[in-house]
């Protein structure tokens, strides 16, 4: 399978180990990543709040570089860019005299043809195309899904999985031999946009995620998403003071725990990168039987 | 020849001050086929009634035009006036020289000008009138009710009060519908079983009144006052004729499992059974998808213990065919179930009901005695939370509309809790409160002072389980939308009212209109709610829109008026202006090709397929047809008709052209 | 020479345009004295030839009007005509027929100040546009006017 | 101008014209049908419609690309009927009238049999519009321009983008005054099938019978609205013109505007679905003041 791939920014950040992770898996289940040459920021962060021709002409401008390599799906794992990319589509499709306006801002064509895809659905298609890929180690785990805002909102724009009680990545760790747990927290906001400007409150919302995690025995908390990853794993000291306990739970991007799984160490994940430590977790018995990846 | 009669009023000054009405009558009188032509003060005086009546005779005309008001004003009187002097009423046409002339322009020639022009275009018009009587449509004097809740049963009462006969069909094994099922009745709080039961009763004993439970209306065809209606009666595996309802069935059927629907949910009912006790007819019924003999053949304990031998396996649907002169559609509703929700958990927190569920919690009736206790334990909950507009209002859900009976009910349910529970707590979240009706303000306000039901304005984003409780995470919108968290013992959706499953499909059978939410669809939201725009059905109840009991008693007696009105005449009366396919001489027998590209436009479903034979039967071609029961004379099949086969009377293709031409 | 007056040809439904006018008279509103008003049941049945005869007999623009969607008196028989308008507009235009000359509006029963504002607005923008000399010039030598009946 | 744009190329475009003639000569020689209604040379290069009822005559029988006149007007023909039943040479357009003749109750199940040519040069037998909704998607020639006749890229007046509307009118005009109203358009049109025409009609006489500007303008008009949502495109009309008018880019104009605004595709499904008798409550009426 092979796709067009749009990093941004995130991924070869903050979340270099999101990257790493994926780049790794891609090449055990041949899933062939054509980055898009020449892409620039999708304009998630402050530019779609700042102007909205801007925050269309962004993401069209990848749209439209991704649509030159001929290639029908376009991989775009961080969920923020995945939002703006989308949308972008959405937005333009309805209303053409926009997306002339935006054509001749980007000076390029813009036909609108390629898919925007988000990890989970690249992930399991990926996964089902290559049947001989085979769980080395099952990643025998309690997890807890943890989707975020981005990935199933808006419904109708994103048009993916059950917006409030989704199942995408609850189905990939299952195939991988964990046990995805039933949570209320699944698809709550982690606060990411006001993670600067109002940290306490970030931290509160956060807690609350991990707290009601633990509370029912999930041994990691599993994300696709860089901004959920960075707030939950980085901010940790400042959720710890929040919640006035202690949080030992690791968080792990989808790709780690997936790579774990096909036998891949944890430096080729990046999981040494983590502020919280996966190794309490990883050091924990796990069976080494081998399972189907379809099983 | 026409020999036409101009008759220009001054109307006054109202015409006159602007327009030379003497001018206009001479301009008029040279117009070909005009014998008369005069102008008078008041044309609709009584000597200027008698002016045009005498005209009439003296000068045999064969066509009037009476140039003054609007015709919406004072047509009937100058169409009785010519009827009078003998001339066919449908020959006499007004001209609009008040409302569309003097009213709105200035004194000119220019305004005398288009005044004549305004008659000329009528004379051509009434040339081409021809005389029309009104059409009569005799009336089958039998209603059809369909649906046996409480507004088909107020419905069914006044009709058969009035001395008409009905035939009810419910589609359940009883009649009563969701009323039979509520506790107590908002704002009153008497007991809703208490005050149904006795109409129940009365249907059933009404020797005008045909009850056919546990049956279904397969098809209906024909026209006002003609229906025919094809029902079929489910076959209930007992002869009701035999049966005593003495209930031994009910209780020694060993398969008791089932949950019941009257009970929504919370309640077991055995295969064999009556929904409930008070159930009208006592009669029971087999569910053969539940029932050991029919799943294995084997026990029939029912039919070894009868002691009337009225249970009978053997029994089939059967299907009846009754002429009706009238339809009564009163169908009623559905709400949503707790699954619909996801947010609130997909329906699989036992203790997250709907308030049809709470209803027979609150019921002495239902399956708690009324007692308060919740699904999952059976344990009294101290804390329950009602939510209001789950699912109404919400766009994301697909479901615009307020349903409009929550905001009484669920302050109703908050209500009842506090005077079960003294020591409960009861949050009601909600977007704004819609008690507009009597005594329904002060209602909640009661339930808000007095029971010390706690409001809270937000909406719930979610409800999880977390240590046997139900966490409900809302906002609090009046106080800086605040996040709140309520741990409770269980929750009350007052999920939405949605149209019945079968809504759509009974639609289509009667050919009546329906919203995109699929319920029925009055002829007019004001002026005609509970007519349909099918003449001779009518609409009761939920089925049009979500209601509460009042409301639904009172349309259910307007419907009735409706049917009563209908049935006091033997034969309908109706404007014969309507749309004829035409018919001409062998071997076309009509210009109509039988394209049938006219039949989807009509909005009554007027056309029919016609097979014009040999007489000896042999067929020849297939035209179309309009029946003349349903043609309302829009005339939209006549500018779809390529080749002009449809005209309708009084806008016909020769009358419009020569309009048109006049004014070249 | 005397200013042109436009000659314009109406075809409204009789239940909300043709009261909608009615009501125009009865609240005593004052417009172009242009149009002549020919009553037809529903906006269903005008028929596109009608339009057609209307500039035959020398209009200079035509008028049809009738009831907002959703509110035609026999439900629906406005939605069939909006459709009908939509492709005979088309079918003009390819032509090259001034579709400028036909103006289509919904006018209630209720709305009287409306219906003069459409009678106004349509005088003024054929008045602007000129007597429709490239239609009539097409009749030719009274091909047509020597109808009689 | 027209007269440019012409295609008279009669080059061969069917190989497999034997087996064709052989399945004809098999229903004949069966008696399932007792005539063959296709094409034949004429005079002066030109195909004229041909009705075979023995087997040697099969032999004349022709397809290639100038086969533009639409053979589903006989089906209706009294004298073609009383022939008994007929089997015909069938191109896409053809199949694609008789889907609508179907779905507007004029054409009967079983009423004639079809022959014609799938992509492999295999002969197909179809008889009945759902048969016939089955294969037409993948019949070779069965999409895009697939008759020989004008298209509207080659009418400067009409090009896309062209916004000049008296450049219309007078292109327009020019073209319906060679019209010498000899309803040969109508004539040759499947979907011309009333038996007493609008034209024809004179209580009242909608449209003038003389072919002077008006009526020819008025003619033209209601030939276009009658068959909007009902055209085919198969463009016998133009080629049935001895004026050369090209008459089937005003169908096909409104064909088009048909499907863009209502989705609606006459020819393609032999269930009616004329989108001038429905409706739907979000159609666009921009244009409505």
């Amino acid at each position: 399978m092979k796709v067009g791939y749009f990093p941004g920014c995130s991924l070869v950040g903050s979340a270099r180990e999101f990257n790493e992770s994926l780049q790794a898996v891609s090449r055990l289940i041949k899933l062939d990543l054509v980055e898009i040459p020449d892409w620039n920021c999708c304009g998630a962060s402050s530019g779609h709040a700042a102007d909205h021709l801007l925050s269309l002409a962004l993401p069209a401008r990848i749209l439209a570089l991704a649509e030159k390599t001929g290639l029908r799906d376009l991989l775009v794992p961080c969920s923020a860019c995945y939002n703006r990319l989308i949308t972008t589509v959405y937005e333009l499709q309805a209303n053409p005299r926009l997306k002339s306006e935006v054509r001749e801002l980007i000076e390029l064509d813009l036909k609108l043809d390629v898919r925007v895809r988000n990890v989970l659905e690249v992930l399991k298609e990926a996964m089902e195309a290559d049947g001989s890929s085979r769980i080395a180690k099952p990643f025998a785990h309690r997890v807890a899904c943890y989707y975020g805002c981005l990935l199933v909102r808006p419904p109708k724009v994103v048009q993916f999985d059950r917006p409030e009680d989704p199942t995408s990545m609850d189905e990939l760790m299952q195939a991988i031999g964990a046990e995805p747990l039933d949570w209320a927290f699944k698809v709550e906001c982690c606060g990411a946009g006001m993670t600067l400007a109002r940290t306490e409150l970030v931290a509160k919302l956060c807690a609350r995620i991990l707290d009601d995690a633990v509370a029912r025995g999930a041994e990691t908390l599993i994300t696709a998403c860089p901004m959920c990853h960075a707030n939950l794993d980085m901010r940790r000291g400042d959720i710890e003071k929040a919640a006035g306990r202690t949080f030992t739970i690791p968080v792990m991007y989808v790709t780690q725990a997936i790579g774990l799984a096909l036998g891949l160490g944890p430096k080729e994940l990046g999981l040494h990168r983590h502020m919280v430590d996966c190794g309490p977790l990883l050091a924990a018995a796990t069976q080494s039987s081998t399972v189907n990846l379809q099983s | 020849m026409s020999r036409i009669g101009v008759f220009v009023c001054h109307c006054g000054e109202n015409i006159g001050a602007t327009v030379d009405c003497a001018q206009v009558a001479q301009m008029s009188s040279s117009i070909p086929g005009v014998v008369h032509s005069v102008d008078y003060k008041y044309m609709c005086s009584d000597p200027g009634q008698t002016l045009i009546k005498e005209a009439v005779k003296e000068k045999k005309l064969t066509g009037v035009v009476v140039a003054a008001c609007s015709p919406r004003m004072h047509e009937p009187t100058f169409r009785r006036a010519c009827a009078e002097a003998g001339l066919n009423s449908f020959l006499c046409e007004m001209a609009n020289i008040r409302e569309h002339c003097s009213w709105v322009h200035e004194k000119g020639d220019q305004t005398t000008q288009k005044a004549a022009d305004l008659v000329r275009v009528l004379v051509e018009k009434v040339k081409r009138n021809r005389p029309l009587r009104p059409i009569q449509v005799p009336v089958t004097k039998t209603a059809l009710v369909l649906g046996g809740g409480i507004a088909g049963i107020q419905a069914s009462l006044d009709i058969a009060n009035a001395g008409q006969k009905v035939i009810l069909v419910e589609k359940d094994p009883s009649i009563g519908g969701h009323m039979a099922q509520l506790s107590e009745t908002f704002p009153t709080l008497d007991c809703s079983q208490c005050i149904l039961t006795p109409r129940m009763v009365e249907v059933a004993q009404h020797p005008n009144i045909t009850l056919l439970s546990y049956s279904e209306l397969e098809s209906l065809d024909g026209f006002i006052g003609n229906f025919k209606a094809r029902i079929r009666k489910k076959a209930r595996k007992v002869d009701e004729k035999l049966c005593t309802g003495c209930a031994v069935c009910t209780q020694k059927c060993p398969q008791k499992k089932i949950p019941s629907k009257f009970n929504a949910g919370l309640g077991m009912r055995t295969a064999i059974f009556v929904p409930f006790p008070q159930a009208v007819p006592n009669k029971p019924v087999i569910d053969i998808e539940n029932c050991r003999y029919f799943k294995t053949g084997k026990c029939a304990v029912c039919q070894k213990l009868c002691p009337a031998k009225a249970v009978r396996f053997e029994q089939e649907d059967e299907i009846l065919e009754i002429d009706v002169g009238a339809v009564v559609c009163a169908t009623g509703f559905d709400v949503v179930n707790t699954d619909f929700f996801p947010e609130y958990g997909y329906g699989k927190y036992p203790d997250v009901i709907n308030g049809l569920q709470y209803e027979r919690l609150a019921s002495a009736s239902g399956p708690t005695l009324g007692e308060i206790r919740r699904p999952s334990d059976g344990k009294i909950p101290e804390t329950v939370v009602f939510l209001a507009c789950a699912g109404s209002r919400d766009r994301a859900k697909g479901i615009d509309y307020c349903s409009k009976i929550c905001c009484m009910y669920t302050a109703k349910h908050a209500m009842l809790y506090r005077h079960k529970v003294h020591s409960g707590k009861a949050y009601v979240f909600y977007m704004d409160i819609r008690a507009g009706g009597k005594m329904y303000d002060e209602f909640v306000r009661r339930a808000i002072e007095e029971d010390g039901a706690i409001y809270v304005r937000g909406r719930v984003s979610r409800i999880y389980e977390r240590d046997g409780k139900l966490i409900v995470k809302g906002a609090d919108t009046l106080l800086g939308g605040e996040p709140i968290e309520i741990k409770a013992d269980m929750v009350v959706l007052a999920t939405a009212a949605v149209a019945s499953p079968a809504a759509e499909e009974l639609a289509q059978k009667l050919h009546i209109s329906y919203d995109s939410y699929k319920f029925f669809s009055e002829a007019h939201p004001k002026l005609r709610p509970v007519e349909t725009n099918t003449a001779g059905i009518f609409l009761a109840g939920a089925c049009q829109a979500p209601k509460d009991i009042p409301e639904s008693v009172a349309q259910a007696s307007g419907a009735a008026s409706k049917v009563c009105g209908l049935f006091s005449q033997d034969q309908l009366s109706r404007e014969p202006l309507i749309a004829a396919v035409n018919r001409t001489a062998p071997p076309q027998y009509s210009s109509c090709t039988g394209c049938f590209l006219c039949e989807s436009v009509c909005p009554y479903r007027a056309i029919e397929r016609e097979t014009i034979t040999t007489r000896g039967g042999k067929p020849i071609r297939t035209i179309a047809r309009v029946n003349p029961g349903l043609c309302q004379g829009c005339g939209t099949c006549v500018a779809v008709c390529r080749v002009k086969a449809i005209d309708l009377d009084g806008f016909s293709n020769s009358q419009l052209y020569a309009e048109v031409r006049a004014l070249a | 020479m005397s200013e042109f007056e436009p000659k314009i040809i109406a075809f409204v439904c009789n239940w909300c345009t043709y009261a909608g006018a009615d009501l125009t008279g009865t609240s005593r509103m004052k417009y172009a004295h242009n149009v002549r008003v020919i009553r037809t049941p529903c906006t269903g049945r005008i028929d596109y030839m009608l339009i057609l005869k209307a500039f035959s007999a020398g209009a200079d623009g035509v008028i049809v009007s009738g009831c907002h969607p959703g509110d035609c008196h026999y439900t629906s028989g406005n939605y069939h005509a909006r459709r009908r308008w939509m492709v005979f507009r088309s079918l003009l235009d390819f032509l090259g027929i001034d579709v400028e000359r036909v103006r289509f509006a919904w006018v209630s029963a209720a709305e009287g100040a409306k219906w003069a504002e459409v009678v106004n607005t349509t005088v003024a923008d054929i008045r602007r546009l000129g007597p429709y000399t490239e239609y009539q010039n097409l009749i030719g030598r009274g091909v047509e006017r020597s109808f009689q009946v | 101008m027209a007269e440019t744009v012409r295609r008279t190329s009669g080059q061969t475009v069917v190989n497999d014209m034997e087996a064709l003639r052989q399945r004809a000569r098999e229903l004949l020689d069966a008696g399932t049908v007792q005539v063959i209604i296709g094409y034949a040379n004429g005079s002066n290069r030109r195909v004229r419609p041909f009705f075979a009822r023995r087997p040697e005559d099969l032999e004349r029988l022709i397809l290639d690309d100038r086969c533009v006149l639409n053979l589903a007007v006989y089906l209706r023909k009294p004298e073609v009927k009383a022939l008994g039943k007929a089997a015909v040479i069938a191109t896409p357009p053809l199949l694609r009238s008789i889907l609508q003749l179907a779905a507007e109750n004029h054409y009967q199940e079983s009423e004639a049999v079809f022959l014609a040519l799938d992509s492999a040069g295999n002969v197909l037998e179809l008889s009945s519009a759902e048969q016939i909704a089955g294969v037409l998607g993948s019949l070779p020639g069965s999409t895009g321009q697939d008759a020989c006749v004008p298209s509207a890229d080659r009418m400067p007046a009409l090009s896309a983008g062209s916004t000049d509307r008296q450049a219309r009118f007078a292109f327009w005009k020019q073209e319906f005054e060679r019209c010498i109203r000899c309803y040969a358009c109508r004539a040759a049109c499947p979907m011309c099938y009333c038996e007493q025409c609008l034209v024809d009609s004179n209580q009242p006489q909608w449209i003038p019978v003389a072919a002077h500007s008006i009526g020819n303008l008025e003619w033209h008009i209601s030939r276009a609205m009658h068959l909007a949502g009902r055209c085919v495109n198969c463009g016998a009309c133009s080629e049935a013109c001895p004026a050369g008018i090209p008459l089937n880019l005003v169908n096909q104009f409104l064909a088009d505007r048909i499907q863009q605004e209502f989705g609606q595709k006459a020819g393609t499904s032999a269930k009616l679905d004329y989108a001038l008798s429905v409706f739907s409550g979000s159609d666009r009426e921009t244009f409505i003041k």
